[in-house]
């Protein structure tokens, strides 16, 4: 059978290394659409990553506690049984996303990184409220193409507080809150126990409870609680891995797999190549 | 089931061209009858076809029908339980109740609910119950009220009717809830209009007002 | 029906269905507990988004064992309640003793459900059977499609995202009645303050082995007194905008 | 039975000569050789009573029924064959279904009956089918009026309201106790007592087979729900009546002569 | 048997108020073989005799189950039985797939009674010339009813119908009055005997009572372990005599019925007291 | 059929104990015909890192490009090699930039960092990464790939019995996918050098 060849003429014309504009590149879209049009009814366009997600935070007498489960799911595949959700945005301020799991993880990186820059230019603490604006701002300028779900929890001079921010833009500042496809089944534990001026042992708790309440009744949400804990005066824990409840690992080391695989049969070695370990970079 | 019903309004479309009673109906029942109204703007689309139409259909001597939706369907309802409860009240030999009129129109509104666009108000005065109202909105359920209020004009009253209400009011402070109610409609929803038709059902019989606004 | 006159019947375009329902009621809850099986649901009927009619009692008692609560189409339940009512009566027609329990009218229910869900004609309602005969509570939920699943707590409609969570965590099989209570007005206060389609007027209803019995509407109690509730702006921030 | 025999009476399409439709009366045989049944309309209520005969005494006394419920508001008591009295039974239990189904009330005991009238004249006019062999008394209540009826429908289709009426073998001398009382002051307690010591008298031990007495009623008491009568007052009423038919008999001793 | 015209249709009265036509339909059960039932304390048996028609021949199939429930003896047409039995099958499954729950006894029976019933009334079909005991074990207990022919149907502490029956029938009046506080492997030793006086009677034994069907409260049938009972008659402290020519069956193993007769049985080994136990297994 | 399985592929990367290992299909169809069966989907980026591109050929063919080219250029100006870490954020940045005009490739990324412990790294195809430190797969029968990792691996497989496990996982999981196989090949990588291994395997 033939080898695959690239196009007459030999090697594609390697691109140019893009200019720094920023944002998006859709030079790919007009192709994807024709892609899509060809292929008629019968295909359907790749679904991304999703942070099916149960996330939530909630506001106490010393700061403010954030938690997530950690599982990332395509469609109904369990896609990342252990991923984060609870991103930096500054050492005084985490967010946890949910949402398409590159756009959680893409625009909370982008706006830690002007925090960063802001803060490098102001010589001052980060303000909560200055990154629920700037991820609005991001949020809203695309329409909630870019969709991410966030619960944005710090502490700055003002003090403890809590924003819950919608794909689309849209904010509030809230004593508690949840947000992904398990965020009822978290709310149901708040509405049930929240109370003002909890200690931290109780925030915590709360947390980890609403975030269980998602892991075990949403299909979207599973595996472990992440937590993180931002205290007044700026100081983060973060806690990954809080709770494992689903762990499996135990289970699967406990059974003994035979010492001698099977010799497989029907798959004889053909080659075996060792490569040089020291190439010149310039051969690539 | 799916946790967020779907718009009521949604599925049930006129066709194009269909005239319709784009409408306000109320009726309110205190001691001793009811108090019915109605604006009188019958349209198709934009186009007013009837401007001083009647939406208050006499079923019996003292139980009506106000409607709303769709003109043919509802007319073609009133018809029916018309027809019914005429041999009913022969075979019983006496005024049929206004519960029975209103499981009529359940009836035919419920079994019939894919074919109709019919949102209805029966009310009326007999001796066993005095005056009651029933309420059979799209899709035939029947639930009997205080008060009612129909129709695409209604949406715009519901917070001055709740507000104004009271239990116990007199015949005269029926009548001017009714009117009033109706008005502040007419003037907010195109698709009411033209003048107040009231009927007052009791003991004593039943009186029709024209009011113009 | 012709649309105008001179019209041909063939010309009439085919009438979309009203397949959906319309007068609708929200979550029903039931649990079972020490005594028997105790169920709730709000007292709202809503027309799209209005709040229609705000004092309808959604759970029903049939036969003298069994309680029947609906989440979705009102008419739909109301014609189920007649068709109970009827079998009630076939019952009381033989004098001799006998009457379904709940178990029996759960698997009749169903095979209601089903059978019009077979037509492409689904009574649009999720149910929930409560009942307690001969000794045993019986707590099962049939829904539009007619499947049917027993459990010793059942939410239908938004109760499944919100009250289960909840129902979960807090059950156990020997609570008692002032438990129970507690647990499904906590359930239900829940879902008046997160269910559009809530409200805060409720009925409670329970069978045990004296009988069944549906309590009279009354309003719950509800909490809108923290701290940053009363003033949002505390912080200084606001929701976060200018 | 004059013009039996003579070709006339073989189906309840034809008429003799003298405009009779035998095979209708016939049917109305079945009845009058059946157990005795008697109802009473009284001042609070209606009481329907019924001579059982038990064929067995291995029978349970719940078995044939002779009384029936239809509607929480209407009962029916039957003469004659049973097998023929359920049909009836059924057919009322659908009408008053369906009226409550479509008019939302419970069905009038005047529809009711006149439903009942129709169905059973139809097998009367049909040359396939033969007419029912029982009698069926119809106690109801009507919300509306605040009234208690009863009816009686006989084989041929005929109804008619009544404040006493009895059917089956022993109707004549039951008829004429009736008459004797006053139906308008009359309680239910107390016709429970009266139609005991009826069916009792008109029962003779020696040459028919053995009873029990089936009571049903709809009254004040029962909030104007049909039901069956609790047996002790059953025992109550059979007991009085036993006592008084002894007394009776000892008066009767000196007159020779007993009504039978 | 005078002939008269009144008894050639079933829709027809006769002057006296009777039908004839379905009296005769009702003759035809008594031409049937003996089946009888009784009702324990906490269950039903129904035992019948089994004519072998022919001497190649099987025996009848009297006993015919229906559910797990409820179980029939019948007594006149057996073509009929069938067809009625076809009907009743239906209606037990149809009331388990609707309502998860056996159907009442009572409400089958009605609905059966009033099918004879709409026969004896048109001029179509005629009646139905079968009587069935219908023994069950519902909600409200153990029952026994039994329906005829004119569409009535009664309800029994102890019945029996068929040939012959009146001789079953004395020896049940005799004692039914301590059936309800008798345990239905006792009332297994009753069902025989009562059997037994038929044969008696009858001073020519051709058929054999074989084992009956019995129904027991909260017994489900189709545990392997409660299809095959044994009774032992010497148990019962009040058991009559058998006298005269009888046979019977007893079990030389669970399940393996070997026929035996008095005395002259070709290759029956005489069963000594211990091996004389009473079979009571599923028809 | 999802786009991404126009071509067919199946591929694990694998973590052992100081080693690493890739392992791909070969398979080269378009829908249901298999046009060639020696279809490379797996690419050595330096000696200590490979990347396998899953998804539509004629992506995968031009994002192998452009990495070799970054890379190359990356070399170049920084006179160092590229740890996996950097190169899995700089593939993460260049698919999340066609965020609304994605290739259609979701990439797998494994190595050894500089204290020689496995790295392993996967993405979907607007570039949302996934870490982990047991292994990871991508394809058109990533449900089979991954039950079939998630019931084999070990943690401190040995360069042998990773090489056994990951071939098995991949020829097991492929038997069952139509979209992939056709033989296979498979890369360990540990300090020392790399080994590839050609597996044959079902040809239908």
């Amino acid at each position: 059978m033939a080898q695959l060849r690239v196009a007459p003429g030999g090697e594609h014309v390697l691109p140019k290394e893009p200019p720094q504009t920023g944002g998006f590149d859709f030079g790919l879209a007009a192709r994807n659409a024709r892609l899509a049009a060809a292929a008629g009814a019968t295909a359907s366009m790749p679904e991304p990553m999703s942070t099916g997600t149960t996330i939530c935070g909630v506001v106490y007498a010393g700061g403010v506690v954030l938690g997530a489960d950690t599982r990332a799911t395509g469609g109904s595949e369990v896609a990342d049984k252990n991923c984060e959700k609870i991103h930096y945005l500054a050492p005084n301020i985490y967010c946890c996303g949910a949402g398409t799991a590159a756009d959680t993880e893409k625009t909370t990186e982008l706006i830690a990184s002007q925090l960063e820059l802001l803060r490098l230019g102001t010589g001052t603490q980060s303000r909560v409220v200055a990154a629920t604006t700037l991820l609005k701002r991001t949020l809203f300028r695309y329409q909630g193409h870019v969709s991410a779900a966030l619960v944005l929890g710090g502490v700055d001079c003002t003090g403890p507080s809590l924003y819950q921010i919608y794909p689309h833009g849209s904010t509030a500042r809230l004593p508690y809150v949840t947000m992904g496809s398990g965020s009822l089944a978290a709310m149901s534990v708040f509405e049930t126990r929240y109370a003002d001026n909890l200690d931290e042992a109780a925030a915590i708790a709360l947390v980890k409870d609403a975030i269980r309440a998602g892991i075990f009744n949403d299909l979207g949400s599973g595996s472990n609680v992440d937590v993180t804990i931002i205290r007044t005066g700026g100081e983060a824990t973060v806690l990954r891995g809080y709770e494992t409840p689903n762990d499996t690992r135990p289970l699967r080391e406990a059974y003994v797999r035979p010492k001698a695989l099977v010799p497989v049969k029907a798959t004889a070695v053909l080659s075996t190549q060792v490569e040089v370990t020291d190439a010149d970079a310039m051969e690539l | 089931m799916d946790p967020t019903p779907p718009d009521a309004y949604a599925g049930a479309q006129l066709r194009d061209g269909e005239v319709s009673t784009g409408t306000t109906i109320m009726a309110v029942s205190y001691a001793g009858g009811v108090v019915m109204g109605a604006d009188s703007r019958v349209s198709t689309g934009t186009y007013i076809a009837n401007r001083v139409s009647d939406k208050v259909s006499a079923l019996h001597d003292k139980i009506f029908m106000c409607r709303s939706g769709s003109a043919a369907d509802t007319q073609a309802v009133s018809d029916y339980v018309r027809h019914y409860l005429a041999s009913h009240a022969i075979e019983v030999g006496a005024p049929p109740l206004v519960k029975t009129a209103a499981s009529l129109a359940k009836r035919i509104c419920y079994t019939n609910k894919e074919q109709l666009l019919a949102g209805v108000i029966v009310a009326g005065y007999d001796e066993v119950d005095g005056g009651s109202v029933y309420v059979i909105p799209l899709g035939g359920t029947c639930l009997k009220a205080p008060f009612a209020i129909g129709g695409s004009g209604s949406t715009y009253i519901y917070g001055h009717v709740d507000h104004e209400f009271k239990p116990g009011m007199s015949l005269a402070e029926c009548k001017a809830f009714v009117a009033e109610a109706i008005k502040r409609a007419m003037a907010r929803d195109g698709s009411s209009g033209g003048i107040v038709r009231l009927v007052c059902i009791n003991a004593e019989g039943v009186e029709r007002e024209y009011l113009t606004v | 029906m012709l649309l105008y006159p001179g019209a041909t019947a063939a010309e009439a375009p085919a009438r979309q269905h009203t397949s959906r329902p319309i007068v609708t009621g929200t979550s029903v809850l039931g649990i079972k507990y020490k005594d028997g099986v105790m169920l709730a649901a709000d007292t709202l009927a809503s027309y799209g988004s209005l709040a229609m009619f705000k004092d309808v009692t959604r759970i029903a008692r049939t036969g003298s064992y069994t309680l029947v609560g609906a989440s979705g189409e009102l008419s739909d339940y109301h014609a189920l309640l007649d068709k109970l009512k009827g079998l009630a009566q076939a019952n009381a027609n033989c004098d001799d003793g006998f009457e379904h329990g709940p178990a029996e009218i759960y698997s009749y229910l169903r095979a209601v459900l089903y059978q019009r869900r077979n037509k492409f004609d689904p009574l649009w309602n999720s149910l929930v059977v409560g009942g307690f005969k001969d000794g045993a509570p019986f707590l099962g939920s049939v829904d539009l499609r007619g499947t049917a699943y027993e459990d010793d707590v059942i939410a239908t409609g938004y109760g499944s995202h919100l009250a289960l969570p909840i129902m979960r965590a807090k059950w156990t099989p020997d609570l008692d009645e002032g438990e129970a209570r507690a647990l499904l007005e906590d359930c239900l206060r829940v879902l008046f303050y997160r269910d559009c389609r809530a409200l805060d007027t409720v009925v409670l209803s329970k069978a045990t082995a004296t009988g069944t019995l549906v309590s009279d509407p009354y309003k719950l109690e509800t909490d809108w007194t923290s701290a940053s509730f009363v003033a949002p702006k505390a912080g200084g921030d606001g929701d976060g905008g200018w | 039975m004059a013009s039996t025999g003579a070709g006339y009476d073989l189906s309840p399409t034809t008429f003799s000569p003298d405009g009779r439709i035998f095979q209708v009366e016939y049917a109305t045989k079945a009845v009058e050789n059946s157990g005795t049944v008697v109802g009473i309309r009284c001042a609070d209520g209606v009481v329907l009573g019924v001579e059982k005969v038990m064929l067995s005494k291995m029978l349970l006394p719940s078995s044939n029924r002779r009384v029936a419920a239809v509607a929480p508001h209407a009962g029916v008591a039957q003469a004659g064959s049973t097998a023929d009295g359920r049909q009836v039974v059924a057919r009322a239990r659908d009408e008053c279904d369906s009226y409550d189904d479509t008019y939302g009330i419970e069905i009038p005991p005047s529809v009711l009956a006149q439903r009942l009238a129709e169905y059973v004249h139809y097998f009367t006019i049909h040359g396939a089918l033969r007419p029912f062999g029982a009698s069926t008394m119809i106690a109801a209540y009507d919300a509306r009026k605040k009234t208690h009826e009863l009816y009686v429908l006989e084989p041929t289709g005929v109804c008619l309201r009544y404040f006493g009426a009895a059917l089956g073998k022993g109707r004549q001398s039951a008829k004429s106790e009736i008459e004797k009382l006053d139906l308008t002051k009359l309680t239910c307690r107390e016709a429970l007592k009266e139609i005991a010591k009826m069916i009792h008298t008109t029962h003779d031990d020696a040459k028919d087979k053995p009873f029990i007495l089936e009571f049903a009623w709809l009254c004040e008491e029962t909030e104007w729900k049909y039901g069956l009568v609790p047996q002790d007052l059953i025992d109550e009423a059979d007991a009085w009546a036993k006592k008084e038919l002894e007394s009776d008999d000892e008066d009767d001793d000196g007159d020779e002569e007993m009504a039978s | 048997m005078f002939r008269s015209q009144y008894d050639t249709d079933v829709t027809v009265w006769s002057p006296q108020g009777r039908l004839l036509q379905v009296e005769y339909a009702m003759e035809a059960v008594k031409q049937g073989s003996a089946c009888l039932g009784l009702v324990g304390k906490d269950g039903v048996v129904l035992a019948a005799l089994k004519r072998q028609p022919n001497e190649l021949s099987g025996h009848q199939k009297k006993l015919l189950k229906i559910d797990d429930h409820l179980v029939i003896a019948v007594a006149g047409l057996n073509a009929d039985a069938r067809t009625l039995a076809k009907v009743m099958r239906t209606e037990c499954l149809n009331h388990r797939y609707v309502y998860g729950a056996p159907l009442q006894g009572a409400r089958l029976v009605q609905d059966i009674a009033d099918k004879y019933q709409r026969c004896t009334q048109t001029y179509v079909r005629r009646p139905y010339g079968v009587g069935l005991l219908v023994a069950c074990c519902d909600a409200t207990g153990p029952h026994l009813y039994e329906t005829c022919p004119s569409g009535n149907f009664s309800e029994f502490v102890a019945v029996a119908i068929g040939a012959r029956a009146q001789s079953a029938k004395t020896y049940l009046e005799k004692h039914h009055k301590t059936f309800k506080d008798t345990p239905v492997e006792e009332l297994c030793t009753h069902a025989l005997q009562a059997l037994a006086c038929v044969e008696i009677n009858r001073c020519a034994a051709i058929s054999t009572p074989r084992p009956s069907f019995w129904l027991k409260l909260g017994h489900d049938l189709r545990d392997p372990r409660d299809r095959i009972q044994r009774a032992a008659p010497h148990s019962h402290p009040e058991r009559p005599r058998i006298e005269g020519r009888l046979k019977f069956y007893f079990p030389t193993g669970i399940g393996r019925l070997r026929r035996w007769r008095q005395g002259t049985r070709r290759g029956g080994r005489v069963p000594s007291r211990r091996d004389c136990r009473w079979a009571v297994a599923l028809d | 059929m999802s786009i991404l399985q126009h071509n067919g592929a199946a591929i694990i990367c694998m973590a052992g104990k100081n080693c690493v290992a890739i392992a791909a299909d070969t398979r080269f169809g378009l829908q249901q015909q298999t046009v060639a069966c020696d279809f490379e989907k797996v690419f050595k980026m330096s000696d200590r890192m490979f990347v396998g591109l899953a998804g539509l050929a004629t992506d995968v063919q031009t994002l192998r490009n452009t990495l070799k080219f970054k890379l190359a250029l990356y070399e170049l100006r920084e006179e160092r090699v590229m740890k996996p870490e950097a190169f899995s954020a700089l593939l993460s940045h260049m698919l999340y930039e066609k965020r609304f005009g994605p290739y259609f490739v979701e990439p797998v990324v494994c190595g050894l960092k500089d204290d020689g412990s496995p790295f392993l790294c996967g993405m979907d195809l607007i570039g949302a990464p996934v870490y982990t430190d047991d292994y990871v797969v991508s394809g058109t029968c990533t449900p089979n790939l991954n039950g079939m990792c998630e019931s084999m691996w070990r943690p401190d497989m040995a360069p042998d019995e990773l090489f056994e496990t990951i071939s098995q996982c991949l020829l097991a999981s492929v038997d069952r996918d139509a979209l992939s196989g056709w033989g296979a090949v498979v890369h360990v990588i540990t300090p020392q050098g790399i080994t590839s291994k050609s597996l044959k395997g079902r040809m239908d």
